[in-house]
């Protein structure tokens, strides 16, 4: 479920890689945000266009996109299910009481391509970046320590709990627990207890070592911000066109 | 209930952010009143909420479909205050992680999850009234408090999904969307009550320390 | 005799890995006392999975008693102590632990009761029978996770690492509890050198994915050159009567 | 001499319960290798997190190198290796893990990383620097925490428990990667009493929150009433050569 291997698999070679964090993060959050402003329809090849260029910088292969998009997919198609059948007045097909609207079609068309655009250059951001990266970046940024730290630490523990988590439940399995079922939830709780009490025990002894080693002392040192000129130029190109998306979106 | 970048308005976007920002803000200032040097109950936070990111893989099967917790009353009950920052946290990872996209939605999500945790953990808080370490009270306010949290959840999601999207519904529609919505997620929010009462009945005979957030 | 563990050909290897195990074969016979000795890594861990049906073999035959183990499916005739014992407890009081096994096997209450008792006494924690299993020493909580095993009456004990962190009471203890189990057959992976000569009488050495060395315990460990070729050393009990009869000589 | 740890009457009682530790005194000089043994329970890690300041004693003078221990204080004068080493290793890769404590210290960037290639060099864990602490060895994981302690330049070294489920060769090199250090101080608490004989020159016991015997490694230890009396065992090596100077007679 959990794998090391699949977490910021930075494509560092490529141009989104090399890029910045410091000005990568901001730029492309502007971006996003600028797509999911757009409402008129002629601005989507626009937002299409631009998202796969970016995903092409990234260097990422299609094949990412695609194992990635199952989750939220999920409730897209929900969507897909609802709108065009029940938003809207104008009636655009009508079979029995089943009625295809004008309104819900349009907004499930704008839903769809924002998604997929704005879905692209997250990939593409997060699969740049590794963790630890991003987290320093957030603080050089200005975001609470207390909120990085924590970011940073419950990142350190997930795959050490859930191969704990794992290994419970195998413990359970050797002494006949028949698997998750609704039957079982007593024995789940008892498991996610244990995890929980064994976590506690931990954290008492990983608060021990931090404070040896002078946590809360000094300052941890900021990744060095060198950034040469094509960093600033992709942050232009990225707040250029957000500036138009934002502007096309209001005057157009 | 998770919802995916693009579809509610850039005004609902930015404003969950806003409200992220601020109950963040005012967690953190809790969190200082509360333990002096904050730095002290990072590892505890961050354990169990890389803890309950673990456990809430774990999908559990209600024939035709499997679920998985949410877990928002349990990380209410044991967190406290700290159960914002950890929601945040949390799913942040799993953005980064699954690479599932989430970012303007980062803020709202945060609070379908993290505004009912705090809730749970205020209804939980209300066991001092009966006895903090008498199993019944407890169990039955670990069942109302993660009832009520995912019930919150989903009404809070489905309010969200009517109102700042791009959909034009009629009244009589609204109401019948957000009560169907709502009602289905009936059957999880009873497993999520029942299951978090369990795990509470558990954490009080094993380490009642555990549930004492509000204590420090 | 009867076969209690017959493994044929047996290959392993993590997903996108080299193979961990390569072609293994060897018998282990009712009533045997096997020690598991390697270094680090070498594998024992994962030989444990493999037997005990939690991971699939990649290529080979093994066979429990005679019937060949599929994943998932429940074998009470086999019980595994983990090398973290704490992973292994998760209800909350001692009896509960003990009773779990116990319920999955559907037996009932009094029966389920009484087994409890004899194997607390037996392994001598009946004291802590009603106290969380997470709060106790990591000696006491090996005990547990035996008492809960051994309550379900497997007829071949694996264990992994069962000594370490163990103080030499503890250790004592231990032993003193697996010796009267005269016909239980047993496997056990250690470092503890000392602890397998005192336990088992036929000891495997794996090392490189092979099984490198495979006889009586004095035999094999005592055997300076085929030690540190795999990168282990004669225990010290062993140089000692080596160096006795020496001098005796 | 320079007195590296000065106890003068040390107690200790966690909340609530008995004391663990009672009026303890001793004075270890700088460039002492002393181990501590005793059972399970005895307070070995107990007094560790005394002297390291984590926790406060209930009566009772505490000094290293002549500065009274103030609780909450951080001194990189003191490095201590934990039982669960795994507890220790608290960021996403070994390199930036050794940097957790420089960069507390309020050590430059250059010097930072100048002393892990350094330490690592030393250790040799170079290889592994890039790598996530929590998917190395057992073996590995206790030679990443000790050079991020050692890249400190602690003064006093404390270990509790170094050589628990290591093996051989892994505690061979442990052994070498502590010999040349010939001027550390250090405190060794270890179950493993052949480990404590080869890189120790002074034992101190531990029981019953007392200290029942110090001084030379072979003596105490090679004495058999004493280490019965307190539930331990005379290890094998010295036995041997205890047969052996009887049998030279
Ligand atoms: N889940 C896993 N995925 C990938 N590799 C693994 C996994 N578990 C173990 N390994 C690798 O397989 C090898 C064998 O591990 P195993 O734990 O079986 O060794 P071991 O003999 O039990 O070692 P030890 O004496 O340290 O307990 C090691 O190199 C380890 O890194
Ligand atoms: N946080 C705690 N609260 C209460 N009691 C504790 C706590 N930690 C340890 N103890 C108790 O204090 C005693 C000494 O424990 P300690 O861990 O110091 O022993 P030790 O000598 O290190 O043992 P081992 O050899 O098993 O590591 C034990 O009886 C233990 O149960
Ligand atoms: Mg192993
Ligand atoms: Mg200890």
């Amino acid at each position: 479920m959990i794998n090391g291997a699949a977490v910021g698999s930075a494509e560092s070679g490529s141009l989104f890689g090399r890029w910045e964090t410091r000005l990568k993060l901001p730029g492309l959050i502007i971006l996003v945000f600028s797509f999911s402003l757009v409402q008129d329809l002629r601005l989507l090849p626009l937002l299409l266009l631009s998202s796969m260029i970016i995903y092409r910088l990234s260097a990422l292969p299609f094949t990412c996109l695609v194992s990635r998009v199952r989750l939220p997919g999920f409730f897209l198609l929900a969507m897909a299910v609802i709108l065009p059948f029940w938003s809207g007045q104008t009636i655009l097909w009508q079979f029995g009481p089943l009625a295809l609207r004008l309104e819900g079609c349009i907004s499930l068309l704008l839903i769809t391509v924002k998604f997929i655009a704005i879905f692209m250059v997250v990939v593409a951001l997060f699969a740049t970046t590794p963790l630890p990266l991003l987290t320093r970046t957030m603080r050089a940024l200005g975001i609470p320590w207390l909120l990085t730290d924590l970011l940073l630490f419950s990142y350190r523990y997930i795959f050490q709990l859930s191969s704990d988590l794992r290994r419970t439940h195998t413990a359970a399995h050797l002494r006949g627990f028949k698997g998750i079922s609704l039957i079982s939830l007593k024995t789940m709780a008892n498991v996610t207890g244990s995890l929980l009490v064994r976590s506690h025990q931990q954290a008492e002894r990983v608060f021990q070592a931090m404070t040896l080693r002078g946590y809360g002392n000094g300052d941890q040192a900021l990744p060095e911000f060198r950034p040469v000129v094509a960093d600033y130029l992709l942050l232009a190109a990225a707040v250029l066109l957000s500036a138009a998306i934002v502007l096309a979106q209001i005057f157009i | 209930m998770h919802i995916p970048d693009g579809i509610i308005s850039t005004t609902a976007a930015i404003g969950g952010y806003a409200a992220a920002g601020g109950m963040t803000w005012l967690s953190l200032y809790k969190i200082k009143q509360k333990y002096g040097n904050p730095r002290n109950g990072i590892p505890r936070a961050a354990l169990l909420t890389a803890a309950f990111f673990a456990a809430s893989l774990i999908h559990i099967p209600i024939p035709p479909v499997s679920v998985h917790l949410v877990f928002s009353g349990l990380l209410g009950v044991v967190l406290g205050w700290f159960a914002f920052p950890a929601v945040l946290v949390g799913l942040l990872l799993q953005a980064v992680m699954f690479q599932h996209g989430g970012l303007t939605t980062l803020g709202v999500n945060a609070c379908l999850m993290g505004l009912p945790a705090l809730m749970a953990h205020r209804l939980f808080c209300l066991r001092s009234l009966f006895g903090r370490r008498k199993p019944l009270p407890n169990a039955i306010l670990a069942f109302l408090a993660a009832f009520s949290a995912v019930a919150a959840g989903a009404i809070m999601a489905a309010l969200l999904l009517i109102y700042a999207t791009p959909a034009y519904f009629d009244a009589a529609a609204e109401k019948t969307a957000v009560l169907t919505l709502s009602f289905a997620h009936l059957p999880v929010a009873l497993l999520e009550g029942t299951f978090t009462a369990m795990v509470v009945l558990f954490l009080l005979r094993v380490q009642p320390t555990l549930l004492e957030a509000d204590q420090k | 005799m009867t076969e209690a563990l017959n493994i044929q050909g047996l290959t392993f290897a993590y997903p996108e890995q080299a193979p961990i195990i390569t072609e293994i074969s060897f018998v282990i016979n009712a009533g045997e006392r096997v020690g598991l000795i390697g270094p680090n890594g070498a594998g024992k861990t994962t030989l444990f999975l493999l037997i005990t049906g939690i991971l699939q073999p990649t290529a080979g035959r093994l066979e429990i008693f005679s019937r060949p183990v599929k994943s998932g499916v429940f074998y009470p005739a086999v019980g595994m102590i983990f090398q973290h014992t704490a992973d292994q407890l998760i209800c909350p009081s001692v009896r509960e632990d003990i009773a779990f096994g116990l319920q999955n096997m559907g037996l009932g209450n009094v029966e389920i009761q009484q087994r409890i008792e004899e194997t607390a006494e037996l392994a001598g924690i009946t004291a802590l029978l009603n106290r969380p299993p997470h709060n106790l020493s990591g000696g006491e909580q090996r005990l547990v996770a035996l008492s809960g095993i051994l309550a379900m009456g497997p007829r071949l004990l694996i264990m992994d690492e069962p000594t370490s962190d163990l103080d030499i009471r503890f250790r004592r203890r231990l032993i003193k509890l697996l010796d009267p189990m005269n016909d239980q057959t047993m496997l056990i992976a250690s470092h503890d050198l000392e602890f397998v000569l005192e336990t088992c009488n036929r000891v495997l050495l794996l090392e490189g994915g092979e099984i490198q060395a495979d006889g009586d315990p004095a035999e094999v460990m005592g055997n300076g050159s085929i030690m540190e070729s795999h990168g282990l050393e004669v225990p010290h009990s062993l140089s000692a009567t080596w160096h006795r009869h020496r001098n005796e000589d």
